[in-house]
């Protein structure tokens, strides 16, 4: 297998990681910037499971040892190869990238609600989510003096 | 290179095809201004990536891609625009030189550094040799169940879980507080309906509300033998709910699951699964240790036909215990993510309602 | 010295797990704040929880100044395939430094609370300061490189809404929070990436672990993109001086409760966590590490130090004034840290404690005067020291403690870091600290010119001193500025444990 | 090899509705360009499970298959009555049966 | 016989496949929303129906087979529902077909000719 193709994954995650980051850097509207901040964290997660696939391997979802799905499975691959990196004779990808990537998704998505909801309220008190008109309003604000309580 | 399994040929086709499909969605949403449109490529975005994981072997992140990103992110950012404007002005291009040029930055980094990775799929490489391996040879033996994936979440690293359960809590405390509060009179029922008509939807509505919940406790309680577990279940039992309110309106899920109800319901599965870990606690193990669930006497007690065969027997601790902490998983993530959508779906007609005013 | 062995006074049971319940013990309460039935109860689970983790960070000071280092598995899973806590002097010292803090803001929110907020927010507001809390503590104790970033988040997604629920007093809070979710996401997620090259190349994810494969390793670009991963996203949370764009805002129009808390900690948990990777983690030997703090860190660190010293000269608004001086001291810290000596790193790190202790009583002062004035320029704040001697008088002395006025903890913070530089032989560093605290003087000037030198205008509100409940703690911390700068034993004890866990040489 | 073959096809409708999706024009099209690729992905995922030999994987297909509903029910509501929490209206007659 | 039934399968899949695919390119090409919106749910269903049917002849009787009819059940009820909404909410909103004659026009010429029920 060319070097292009065993590390294509990992130059497309990069450049979808670009182009969220892009969307996140250059769009003035708060909505579309969570949106830009949402594929650059799936993004991430994509990187992680690139690094846990393994050749021939199947999902970490134990297989009966002996079954005749074991047995196909098997079946497809090397024999040496089974038996060297298999367990129980069948081959298995990597499931630590899979549990981390479960909590970054979760983290993703709190993160995403918690930005919206702040969203919500900017265009409440402001009447805008355009980051440029927000700006111009705040910089009027400081020369008010504070509310009186 | 040992031999490629032919199979090979087949995934990696797949993985390229769908990389590429990935490529061109995430350009369309950097380029297109309505945010609608944005929304729906970004769910357009978590489909593909989805059966990409699926492809990749992880079922039980493809799971919880498909119910997130396709599903709850979709309303929440739908929820939010409809609180603010369609439309995103169309940035100076001078404007976007530094941030172009920051991306570059990082992603020139991350090529320098992929360069230098094992290839896709090497067996050997330190990442899928050491501890990943580790895990797949011990779960058989410590655990006792088949999906490696829900041994590693609940039990071997049990307390990131409890930090994400308690991430989703915080996001829940976040958006009441953004967004829960306020008054509510908009929710008085709709003065007579423009006169649509929406059978079928309400029909269909009524049929899969109950089996989309019902497929809640299955993958609840097939996370230990297949893709699934409290994360997945909890975000479809929310759907189901979700989709109650879309359709029966929010007035009437509101008055079955009151906020203030939904909010307790979060905070108690925090403390069912923080609870869990202090109970092993006490009897002697370390936090979380669910071998120590429960204390010896009434471990005698336990049946040993419960787990059904004798040979998994000396597993319940385990099993009683990850099938506990994932109940507390289950109702943190449905009330929090049902708060979510109170939050932004209580807050629409409010917002519309003020506008149709001024 | 003081006897940490027996100060805490816990029973056996509680002290073999206090690393674990230090950090759920805010859990807990959290939980229960947010279900409580009405605000003051959830205040007094508030203070309840955090007294409670302070003592379990006592206890845990204690078996670390008896064992060295505590390790604490979780789940019964030994390392690397569970999750372990470990804590050592450095650890302590943070952690200390964080529980103690919430004392104090849980204390002062009682007050505070109900002129700020509305009422039927406080139960939720408790829940999420307690969860900041948590995510900090827990932060500090872990030892696995993936549950650090859980924490991470544990302790921000709280802390953005509750840096925007300051939006009834100042509507700004809400872009301040929005801009702070997005760089505190953006650096989390790269520090996510560097975990996960980190994880690439050693296959591991416990920091313990993984020092000792990194060491066996050859510099590959994998390791030292993973590097600049980690180093360039905990440098965004903790404000490091190019990347601390998200500071001033979150800093000073969140409620008072948590300007109080966050600047106390939220910077010194980054710093920490970064200092572990700089110098424990990866192999300080390499040729880019030590390149990595000669050449990038040191200089920007001194950069800041100066440039947002003079931000804050120019600043009209009294907390952007506080927030601005926060980042400068920042770079007061890296600068002690960059040093890579044991007296450096020692200096900085009791820099690092003591600019927690002063930042918190300066924000406390001004938290109660302004929540009866709610002022926020400079010139509204004209004759406070009238009206409030009491608070201004605190004020006045974290201020003078800032400057670095002799006789004051943050005078002794200065001094250290200067000795250490000479040490060093970095005479560059004594430059630039010079400069930095000539600033600083100018600064606090002001500000105490418009509190106590100048009238109040005719027909301007009239501030109302700040009720008991906040100056007990406040005078508490502003005895303690004094205190420690007469006799200056405790935290140096702490900051040279510290530095010796940093660097892991004999004293 | 028969699966490979559709696995491909369905590669192939699933790239033309997302240029659909891409040009739109109106948001009527995009919304059914995404509901139509919702549909292959639920086929390509359930035919996947059958290539790689472990057809378990079902439930993911199953989980789509209603995701779906509801998304699209949610973009229905934003047109139609921009907001999420009025019900989906009725007229009078059939509010009668309905209950 | 298990590699017959798995033949005629796979036969299922192809056609069905095929199906979906033609309801891609009328998507991808027919004229207006409601001339697409056929295309797609006729073919979704019908395609689904088949693809799923011969994955059932390829399982043969196990549990996959009763989570095969799930997916079709599901696919049924949700498919042509949210196909029926979003026609409504599509109509009732005002947006018009386009009614007339269809003819083939070449592009440089679209974008002259006006375009209506009687346009040349």
């Amino acid at each position: 297998m060319s070097f292009f193709l065993s590390h294509f994954n990992y130059i497309a995650v990069a450049i979808l990681m670009m182009a969220g980051l892009f969307v996140l850097f250059s769009s003035g509207n708060l909505i579309k910037r969570m949106i830009g901040l949402a594929i650059f964290q799936t993004s991430t997660g994509l990187f992680y499971i690139s690094l846990a696939k393994v050749f021939g391997g199947t999902a970490a979802i134990a297989v009966e040892p002996g079954s005749s799905e074991a047995r196909e499975l098997a079946s497809r691959l090397d024999p040496a190869y089974v038996a060297q990196y298999g367990v129980d004779g069948v081959v298995y990808s990597n499931p630590l990238p899979h549990v981390l990537i479960l909590t970054a998704i979760v983290v993703g998505v709190a993160t995403l609600a918690v930005g919206l909801a702040i969203a919500v309220r900017v265009r409440e008190a402001f009447g805008s989510v355009e980051a440029d008109e927000i700006d111009v309003l705040s910089r009027v604000e400081a020369t008010q003096p504070g509310p009186q309580a | 290179m040992t031999a490629l399994p032919s199979s090979f040929d087949v995934t990696l086709a797949l993985d390229i095809v769908l990389l590429v499909m990935l490529l061109v969605v995430a350009g369309a949403v950097a380029r297109t201004r309505s945010l609608l449109a944005a929304i729906i490529m970004f769910s357009v975005y978590s489909l593909i990536s989805a059966v990409w994981l699926v492809v990749m072997d992880a079922p039980d992140v493809a799971f919880t891609e498909a119910v997130v990103g396709a599903g709850v992110s979709t309303i929440i950012l739908l929820g939010a625009i409809l609180l603010t404007r369609g439309e995103a002005e169309r940035p100076d291009w001078r404007r976007l030189i530094a941030p172009a040029l920051a991306c570059i930055a990082v992603g020139g980094l991350l090529v320098f550094a992929a360069i230098g990775l094992p290839g896709l799929g090497d067996a050997a490489s330190p990442a899928n040799a050491y501890v990943g391996r580790a895990y797949l040879e011990a779960t058989p033996k410590d655990i006792g169940m088949p999906n490696v994936v829900t041994a590693v979440l609940s039990s071997y690293r049990s307390f990131d879980t409890l930090g994400e359960t308690t991430v989703i809590f915080a996001a829940g405390v976040g958006v009441a507080l953004m967004l829960g509060f306020g008054p509510r009179a908009s929710l008085a029922p709709p003065s007579a309906v423009i006169g649509d008509h929406h059978v079928v939807p309400r029909v269909a509505a009524k049929l899969l509300i109950p089996l989309v919940a019902l497929f809640a406790f299955y993958v609840q309680f097939h996370g230990d033998l297949g893709a699934g577990g409290g994360f997945q279940a909890g975000v479809i039992m929310a759907a189901a709910i979700i989709l109650h309110a879309l359709v029966f309106g929010l007035r009437e899920t509101m008055a079955a699951i009151p906020p203030r109800v939904a909010r307790s319901l979060a905070s108690l599965g925090v403390l069912l699964y923080a609870g869990i870990g202090v109970i092993c606690m006490m009897n002697g193990g370390g936090f979380l240790d669910y071998d120590y669930l429960f204390p010896p006497s009434v471990e005698q007690q336990i049946p040993g036909w419960l787990l059904g065969d004798s040979e998994h027997a000396h597993h319940w601790g385990q099993h009683f215990g990850i099938m506990l902490i994932e109940l507390g998983v289950l109702l943190t993530v449905s009330a929090t993510m049902v708060t979510i959508f109170y939050g932004f779906g209580g807050r629409t007609v409010e917002a519309a309602r003020q506008e149709a005013k001024q | 010295m003081i006897a940490f062995e027996t100060l805490h006074a816990a029973p056996p049971a509680l002290t073999a797990h206090a690393p674990l319940l230090m950090v759920v013990a805010p859990l807990i309460a959290a939980c229960a704040a947010a279900l409580a039935p009405s605000a003051r109860v959830s205040w007094m689970i508030s203070v309840t929880g955090s007294v409670f983790a302070a003592w379990m960070a006592l206890a845990v000071a204690g078996e670390v100044a008896r064992r060295g280092v505590v390790d604490y598995v979780i789940g019964g899973f030994a390392p690397p395939l569970g999750i372990a806590l470990h804590i050592d002097g450095l650890g302590v010292m943070v952690a200390l430094l964080v529980s103690s803090a919430g004392v104090m803001a849980s204390l002062y929110s009682g007050h505070s609370l109900t002129t700020e907020v509305g009422a039927e927010k406080h139960t939720l507001v408790q829940s999420g300061f307690l969860l900041c809390q948590t995510g900090l503590l827990g932060l500090v104790a872990t030892g696995d490189a993936f549950n650090a970033f859980v924490f991470l988040e544990v302790s921000s997604i709280g802390t953005y809404a509750l840096v925007a629920i300051g939006e009834k007093r100042d509507r700004r809070a809400l872009p301040a929070a929005f801009n702070y979710l997005i760089m505190g996401t953006i650096g989390a997620t790269f520090y996510v990436i560097g975990i996960g090259f980190l994880y690439a190349a050693t296959g591991t994810l416990n920091m313990a672990d993984m020092a000792a494969r990194l060491a066996t390793l050859d510099d590959s670009s994998v390791v030292q993109a993973g590097f600049a991963f980690v180093v360039v996203g905990l440098g965004i949370k903790a404000a490091m001086f190019p990347l601390h764009g998200w500071l001033p805002g979150a800093y000073s129009y969140a409620p008072s409760l948590i300007s109080i808390f966050l600047a106390a900690t939220a910077t010194k948990t980054s710093i920490y966590l970064m200092a572990r990777f700089v110098f424990d983690v990866f192999p300080y030997g390499a040729a880019f590490g030590q390149a990595f703090v000669t050449w990038v860190l040191a200089p920007l660190a001194a950069t800041g130090a100066i440039v947002c010293s003079l931000q804050a000269v120019f600043e009209k608004e009294i907390r952007r004034i506080l927030a601005f001086s926060s980042v400068a001291q920042v770079g007061f810290i890296l600068l002690g840290l960059s040093l890579a000596t044991v007296g450096g790193a020692s200096a900085g790190l009791f820099y690092l404690g003591a600019h927690a202790l002063i930042k918190i009583t300066l924000f406390m002062a001004l938290g109660g005067v302004a929540l009866s004035l709610g002022a926020r320029r400079l010139g509204e704040f004209a004759g406070v020291a009238r009206e409030a001697p009491w608070s201004a008088t605190a004020f006045a002395i974290g201020a003078a403690s800032l400057a670095g006025v002799p006789l004051t903890l943050g005078f002794l913070a200065k001094w250290r870091l200067i000795e250490a530089a000479l040490q060093a032989g970095a005479i560059w560093v004594v430059v630039v600290l010079a400069i930095a605290s000539l600033l600083t003087f100018l600064y606090v000037g002001r500000m105490l010119e418009a509190i106590f030198f100048r009238a109040a205008p005719a027909g301007a509100p009239r501030a109302r001193e700040a009720p008991v409940g906040v100056l007990a703690p406040l005078w508490v911390l502003a005895g303690l500025n004094i205190w420690f700068g007469l006799d200056a034993s405790l935290p140096e004890q702490l900051a040279n444990s510290a530095a010796r866990a940093l660097l892991g040489a004999a004293p | 090899m028969l699966l490979a073959a559709g696995a491909a096809g369905l590669l192939a409708a699933m790239a033309m509705v997302i240029v659909r999706a891409i040009i739109g024009p109106s948001h009527y099209d995009r919304i059914l360009a995404v509901n139509s690729f919702g549909t292959k992905t639920v086929l390509l995922l359930s035919l996947v499970g059958f290539l790689f030999g472990r057809p378990a994987f079902l439930d993911i297909a199953i989980v789509y298959a209603l995701i779906n509903f509801v998304t699209t029910i949610a973009l229905m509501k934003f047109f139609r009555y921009r907001s999420l929490a009025q019900p989906l209206g009725l007229s009078a007659g059939e509010e009668a049966r309905d209950g | 016989m298990d590699s017959v039934l798995s033949w005629i399968g796979g036969g299922f899949v192809v056609a069905g496949v095929a199906l979906s695919l033609l309801g891609a390119i009328g998507v991808l090409r027919f004229p207006d929303f409601y001339t697409r919106i056929h295309a797609a749910s006729i073919t979704d269903t019908g395609g689904a129906s088949l693809v799923l049917l011969g994955l059932c002849l390829i399982a043969g009787l196990t549990l996959t087979t009763l989570k095969l009819v799930f997916v079709w059940v599901f696919v049924m009820l949700t498919t042509p529902v949210a196909a029926n909404a979003l026609a409504n909410a599509a109509f009732s909103s005002g947006h018009k077909p386009r009614i007339g004659t269809f003819q083939i026009v070449r592009t440089d010429e679209r974008r002259k000719t006006p375009r209506g029920p009687d346009a040349p």
